[in-house]
């Protein structure tokens, strides 16, 4: 189970995963983005106790999130 | 179950409210939405100019950027810990991590102004073309939101240091932490956009 | 749930955030950009004395100009590069009134200077740079 | 009615509907006008009558925002109007001012700015006269023991407006920097400090219409107003794409004046989710309409049809035509309109004890100006979307446009004729009332009881 200790590793990591893979190609573009959605969602779900709100809280969060990185991604393609 | 989650789960299932209160949801939403707007028009008026976008974004420090991510997710975390020793009934462990919280946050600040003064140096102002008018804009605003994050949280330190608020009564730590996190929020869309995906 | 505190530490705040990056904005607009969009280094008494004469007779009342006022005669944004001076000067004292296409202009006693000072005016305005505005048409039926 | 001095307010009321009923004159002039029928050329060119159409508008609106605070702050303060002699004073010099304007602008002395026609003389008299008003009410506030949020919104408000006509007043070279403030004066007082005291009243109405807790109802005025301010203060940006300021406005305006829908959208179901939530129903049906439809109406007319030419790229075609006035209009009858008509329904009875509120002619009236403004908002639509399209995209002079969308006008004096009829009503009902008596002091409370109870 996800604490605010591995939380914090997993966002420093993914942080330095995209800057890293970013400067390699810019054909990493959808990974990077993956990458900040997920620290979007740790920071929201565990630093906020959004996993412990309402339902309706969550699925628009994820519909927003996910909406505008799929918007990013295609628009990109 | 531990304590921290019998005390979430009370509100589980209450649409009106969210971790934090009502109007601070309202506020995160409005916000992530916005800068997702301003974020999409950047996406498509960099599709009309690719190479001048590119250009541009070369012209940024990547490094500073991420320097700046982890200070700024950092400070995050120790909010979240304010919040859970609060939570917790440990008082003196929520007050100190607080000061931390404003401390990276006031560092981040210091790094972002570091990096203005870079760009003004160079003669990079608002006008000096389209990526860079979002640039001012977009980090702009998001600096104005640390600040705000700041003077909050500093008006939550010294409430905190008098005892105001405890394991029961929290609310309005839980909201300013909310807005702190809100910045977090921004910033994990506004530093992919414009430091690194082209 | 929220409290009235809260909300109307939201409204105070939020109230006084915005406002003060509006200001902040409107000094840099004033100052930097202004300036450099309208070539304020060229408002002269001609076109200070035109200005004067656009507003004390509510031309504004007709006409548009950078897209504001009423929408009753024609757009004059652009007028000066569209018709030229002699063309501009002819419509303001004509016998009777102007009435080109079936819509009447005041008739007005203009001196020959005021009548130069109004073109002046609108060269200045048709000068400025106005992000684009008017339009370009992407079909020219009148042209 | 509480008080003896919350009768001033009925002076204030009568010149809005005197005034409303000029501008209405005034707009068939102009639609004629466009119709090709300017017989009245020679004695009110369409400049004079566009300039007194607005300024009748402001002036009328004004007017009973005046009468409103006038009635509701000695309510809300529970004291006497601190001087009702002042009060007068300042309703004639008010009157007298507004007339020489009118007349001013017939023999051709203009300012010339829209919206600020009123020369720079005169100004100085509006703002005395504004100081003397606000001073009554604050001294009035200071007098009561009472101090209730929904007083304080609605006096900011007030206050804030007053503020705000100051830049309008100052002279600058720059054709570019007077636009830029007289934006100042206009946007934010009707997209920003205007929507204060529209919120105050609304409270104010619903707190007595409903019988919600004051305390929840004000709570979420905070939250309302708070949204306008977010979006409605850089909002401004969106007067300012093309008057010549740098580009950034593009994108600040556009982003922030598409948000400002969502106040009114927080308004309108506000409004509404408390109108459900409160048990007890006030006898005043017309009251409770006009209230309702202040805010279901602001929101579709300057929330959605704003909305609808907001963005950079969209406004670049329809800046200056016709579709801003289809915005202009159905956003200023929602929003302010409807809301002093919503004021003066609810107090009249409360002022003269005649308990006309639920009769076929108030009625007639509620539906027909509404339906004639809808239709009227939907003529200005259609000629202004043919105006864009011919004169901005297939480049057609701008009088072949016009002489094109001439029949858009007959639609359009239909429609103003229908919406004519449900004002006139409205008038005749105000007019059946009389004048206040000082008998209907206590009139209120039989209300009051209802909603505590």
């Amino acid at each position: 189970m996800l604490n605010n200790k591995t939380g914090w590793l997993l966002l420093i990591l993914f942080t330095l995963a995209g800057s890293w893979l970013s400067g390699l190609s810019h054909a990493f573009l959808a990974l990077v983005m993956i990458l900040f959605a997920l620290k979007f969602f740790i920071i929201s779900y565990q630093y906020m106790g959004l996993r412990f709100a309402h339902p309706f809280w969550r699925y628009s969060i994820n519909i927003v999130v996910l909406g505008f990185v799929s918007v990013i991604i295609f628009s990109s393609l | 179950m531990s304590s921290e989650q019998h005390v979430l789960s009370r509100e589980k299932n209450d649409i009106l409210h969210p971790p934090g209160g009502i109007l601070i949801w309202i506020l995160i939403f409005l916000e992530v939405i916005t800068f997702m707007i301003a974020l999409s028009v950047f996406a498509y008026m960099r599709s009309r100019n690719a190479a001048m976008f590119a250009e541009s974004q070369a012209m940024l420090n990547p490094l500073l950027g991420t320097v700046n991510t982890i200070v700024l997710l950092s400070s995050g975390y120790f909010m979240a810990e304010a919040v859970r020793k609060l939570r917790a009934g440990l008082l003196k462990l929520s007050v100190r991590y607080t000061l931390v919280t404003i401390l990276l946050g006031l560092v981040f600040i210091a790094i972002k102004s570091f990096e203005y003064s870079q760009k003004i140096e160079h003669g990079i102002g608002l006008e000096y073309n389209t990526f860079f008018t979002f640039y001012w804009l977009l980090t702009g605003f998001h600096l104005i939101h640390v600040s705000v994050g700041i003077v909050i949280l500093v008006f939550i330190y010294f409430s905190l240091r008098k005892g105001r608020y405890d394991a029961r009564d929290h609310e309005d730590v839980e909201t300013g932490a909310a807005f702190w996190h809100m910045c977090d929020l921004i910033w994990m869309l506004l530093f992919p956009m414009l430091y690194l995906i082209n | 749930m929220l409290s009235k505190k809260q909300a109307k530490m939201f409204f105070l705040g939020g109230t006084a955030v915005f406002f003060l990056i509006f200001i902040g904005m409107t000094v840099d607009t004033l100052v930097n950009g202004v300036p450099k969009y309208t070539h304020a280094s060229q408002i002269d008494d001609q076109v200070r004395l035109g200005r004067h004469l656009w507003d004390s007779n509510n031309c504004m009342g007709c006409h548009t100009i950078m897209g504001e006022g009423a929408y009753y005669a024609p757009e004059l944004t652009k007028v000066y590069e569209r018709r030229g001076p002699e063309y501009i000067k002819t419509t303001f004292n004509f016998p009777g009134g102007w009435r080109p296409n079936g819509r009447n202009m005041v008739e007005y006693n203009f001196t020959e200077q005021e009548k130069e000072a109004l073109v002046a005016f609108l060269k200045w305005v048709g000068e400025s740079d106005l992000n684009g505005f008017p339009p370009k048409p992407s079909v020219q039926l009148d042209k | 009615m509480k008080f003896k001095s919350q009768k001033v307010a009925y002076y204030f009321f009568a010149l809005s509907m005197l005034l409303f009923s000029l501008q209405i004159v005034y707009g068939f002039i102009m639609a004629f006008a466009h119709m090709g029928f300017d017989g009245l050329h020679e004695w009110i060119p369409f400049n004079a009558a566009t300039a007194t159409h607005k300024n009748l508008l402001v002036v009328w609106i004004l007017s009973g925002f005046m009468g409103a605070g006038y009635f509701i702050i000695p309510d809300e303060s529970d004291t006497e109007l601190w001087s009702v002699p002042l009060a007068l004073l300042q309703f004639y010099s008010f009157a007298i001012v507004g007339v020489i304007a009118v007349v001013g602008f017939h023999v051709g002395w203009f300012e010339g700015r829209k919206f600020l026609e009123i020369p720079r003389p005169l100004d100085y008299l509006v703002a005395l006269n504004v100081i003397l008003f606000l001073v009554i009410l604050l001294m009035t506030m200071f007098k009561g023991k009472k101090r209730t949020t929904t007083a304080w919104v609605l006096t900011s408000g007030l206050v804030f407006a007053a503020l705000l006509y100051l830049p309008g007043m100052i002279w600058f070279d720059n054709h570019t920097v007077d636009s830029f403030f007289r934006w100042w004066v206009v946007h934010l007082w009707v997209e920003g400090v205007w929507e204060l005291i529209m919120g105050g009243i609304l409270a104010y109405l619903l707190i007595k219409l409903t019988g919600v807790d004051r305390e929840v109802i004000e709570k979420w005025l905070y939250v309302i107003v708070g949204l306008t301010f977010l979006s409605g203060i850089l909002g401004t940006g969106h007067h300012y794409y093309f008057i010549g300021v740098p580009k950034y406005w593009l994108i600040v305006g556009g982003i922030f004046s598409s948000l400002e829908p969502l106040a009114f959208l927080g308004m309108t179901l506000f409004a509404i989710q408390m109108y459900r939530k409160g048990n007890k129903k006030h006898p005043n049906k017309l009251a409770i309409y006009w209230t309702l439809s202040t805010a279901v109406v602001s929101f579709l007319g300057a929330g959605l049809l704003g909305l609808a030419h907001t963005l950079p790229g969209v406004n670049l075609y329809t800046h200056g035509t016709l579709v801003t006035a289809m915005h202009g209009h159905l956003a200023f009858w929602g929003a302010y309109a409807s809301l002093v008509l919503a004021i003066i329904s609810y107090s009249m009875p409360l002022m003269t004890g005649r308990k006309i509120f639920d009769n076929t002619i108030g009625h007639m009236a509620f539906w027909f100006a509404n339906i004639g403004m809808i239709g009227m908002t939907m003529a200005f639509a259609a000629a202004g979307v043919a105006q864009v399209y011919m004169e901005r995209i297939m480049g057609l002079e701008f009088m072949k446009a016009q002489l094109e969308i001439e029949p858009h006008f007959f639609v359009l004096i239909i429609a103003a004729t229908v919406f004519s009829i449900g004002v006139t009503l409205f008038i005749i009902n105000f007019l059946k009332f009389g004048s206040p008596v000082d008998e209907a002091i206590g009139q209120g409370e039989e209300f009051s009881a209802l909603q505590t109870s």
